[in-house]
């Protein structure tokens, strides 16, 4: 990775690099930043360059463009094609919040099973998370259970399968199988220590 | 480290770390400059044996591998001392180290993958996607809907983790709230026999009576233990993660 | 849903709603999703699509191209500008440990695989190693083999495509000739049932 020699510099004008590093930025960029990254510019030039980027974008028509936020510059789509991202977004699969997952942990290893046990497990109300799951098509109403007032029993559904690529639901494993550990501790080393550097291998 | 002399027959392993005995295996075929389909059984062995014994504490987790592997060798080495019968042809003669060497061969075509695969993971740590994506369609793309998070989806390995916390938690709050129990074995015993008597079975999702203290719920528990072990109820699973039912027992039929 | 008027669809048209798509999305998003998206698009006219956008990146001297990863595109920087954007991010991501990445690879070549067969060829426990790989989706649970306590099966997820930029399985890297020595021996069956029609070896 020692590729920062001046043919390099010119192969990729200042220009493209500025539009790399605010398309890979994960916040807006300010000209200062950059101007800091890139010795070669300043912060005024950095403007500048925005601007030449901006007028490519609009005269290829591209899908986005750079605009200018609260803190700096930041690539994003045009607003005309707003639209198309509320779709691509409809399409995403949703991110489940915590307490929703570990209810429906429950459900998958318990099912069919009623609210009351959901609750007694959790030692919280679960009226709302539930409303939610069924609604994401994650849980679905099994039936009614023997007890007093015949309580509905929730159990998981196709798509619960699905979202977590099981192939039935027969393949959840048990809990011996994965020895469950809920806490972080002694974790194997999937990935190598952060502490060595790059190119540590042998 | 303590130096072992390099002599003609020894190998400096000591110092090295290894991912198992095959990678060791692998290591010392190399090392020695032989051919896998001769492996000299003897030599190999030695060496394999002098690592054992070098090996650090660290690796004591593993060691079972090793040891495990060190006998197949000693194995296969005492195989090989076995007078040989000159008739037949050799071909069907079982070398005593094929299995050896076919293992050898596999675990090193599959650790060429990996390198290989290291080689990918180093290209992609060369390409960027939009750190922002994420927060951009959710801002987006959510709208109305707040409760919206950026983020990926749940993976499984999560929500296995969520039931271990969770089913940890549940656990930890019956331990703290045992002290003023309030309710004692035998009144759940007669509660038991009540409901049985009303209904002829029961379910232990039933019997934990919502709202109750889970202290409670212990001493139902317990109460349930003590009912099966005099034969008084009968307990029986549906399914794996299904209800436990409760049967009046056969020694009781009457009352 | 509403979807578009008449005059949208003319104003931007389909090319660039697919980078917009593409841009905006999170995740590697496949022909098929975006042809579920687009309704004038076929997952086939997609890849045209795509490849019209490249052409015109490379032409005006992007910073970025879209690539085929995990079933579906990704918009990414060039390799040659990675030194700057490393400056950018600074935190190098970590890589996987040497037993993450042979366990990884047996995985890919023999899935649905059981971790017996694993630890046969790695010679060692992969219970951590695998319950790690998991945990960072790397592997999923495929279902569960025929034999005695119908052990769980394991496969790579596409998230293991993604992480090594590999399009899909069929790219997975194959093994050279092993170089220990003698070659005339028979040498192990490792590609006949995954690899497909790659490579017919002799």
């Amino acid at each position: 990775m020692t590729k920062t020699d001046p043919a390099d510099r010119e192969a990729s004008s200042i220009r493209t690099i500025v539009e790399a590093l605010v398309f890979a930025a994960d916040e807006p960029l300010s000209a200062d930043r950059i101007a800091g990254i890139v010795e070669e510019v300043t912060a005024a030039a950095v403007e500048d360059l925005v601007a030449e980027l901006n007028a490519a974008y609009l005269r290829d028509g591209r899908a986005f463009r750079i605009v200018r936020v609260a803190g700096g510059f930041r690539m994003q789509t045009r607003p005309d094609l707003a639209l198309w991202i509320k779709l691509l977004h409809r399409s995403t699969r949703p991110r489940l919040s915590q307490a929703a997952l570990e209810t429906l942990s429950i459900v998958a290893y318990r099912q069919p099973v009623a609210r009351t046990e959901l609750e007694a497990i959790r030692g919280v109300n679960v009226d709302a998370v539930l409303k939610t799951l069924v609604e994401r098509d994650m849980v679905r109403i099994a039936g009614r259970g023997e007890g007093l007032g015949r309580p509905l029993l929730y159990a998981t559904t196709d798509h619960f399968l699905e979202y977590f690529g099981l192939p039935d639901l027969e393949s959840l494993p048990r809990a011996e199988e994965v020895e469950l550990a809920a806490d972080e501790t002694p974790q194997p080393d999937l990935f190598e220590s952060e502490a060595g550097p790059v190119d540590a291998e042998a | 480290m303590a130096d072992i002399d390099p002599g003609p027959h020894r190998v400096r392993v000591e110092a090295l770390d290894f991912e198992g005995p095959l990678d060791l295996l692998v290591y010392l075929v190399q090392k020695n400059e032989v051919d896998v389909y001769d492996i000299p059984i003897a030599l190999i062995t030695t060496q394999f044996l002098e690592y054992l014994e070098a090996m650090g504490p660290e690796r004591l987790e593993s060691a079972g591998d090793f040891l495990l592997m060190a006998a197949t060798l000693l194995r296969i080495k005492a195989r090989m001392l076995l007078p040989r019968p000159e008739t037949g042809d050799e071909e069907d003669l079982e070398d005593p180290r094929r299995e050896l060497v076919t293992m050898i061969l596999e675990y090193q075509q599959f650790r060429e993958i990996a390198d290989q695969l290291r080689d990918r993971e180093g290209a992609q740590r060369d390409v960027f996607g939009r750190a922002d994506a994420a927060r951009e369609l959710a801002e987006l793309g959510a709208g109305e809907d707040v409760d919206e998070e950026p983020g990926r989806r749940a993976t499984l390995g999560e929500l296995l983790k969520a039931f271990a916390r969770v089913m940890e938690e549940a656990a930890r709050d019956r331990v703290h709230r045992l002290e003023p129990l309030g309710v004692t074995i035998e009144e759940k015993v007669r509660f038991v026999r009540e409901r049985l008597r009303r209904e002829g079975r029961t379910s232990f999702s039933e019997l934990f009576v919502e709202g109750e203290p889970r202290a409670h719920w212990i001493v139902t528990f317990v109460a349930l233990l003590e009912m099966a072990r005099e034969g008084e109820v009968r307990l029986r699973q549906g399914d794996r993660f299904g209800d436990i039912h409760v049967y009046a027992g056969e020694l009781r039929d009457e009352d």
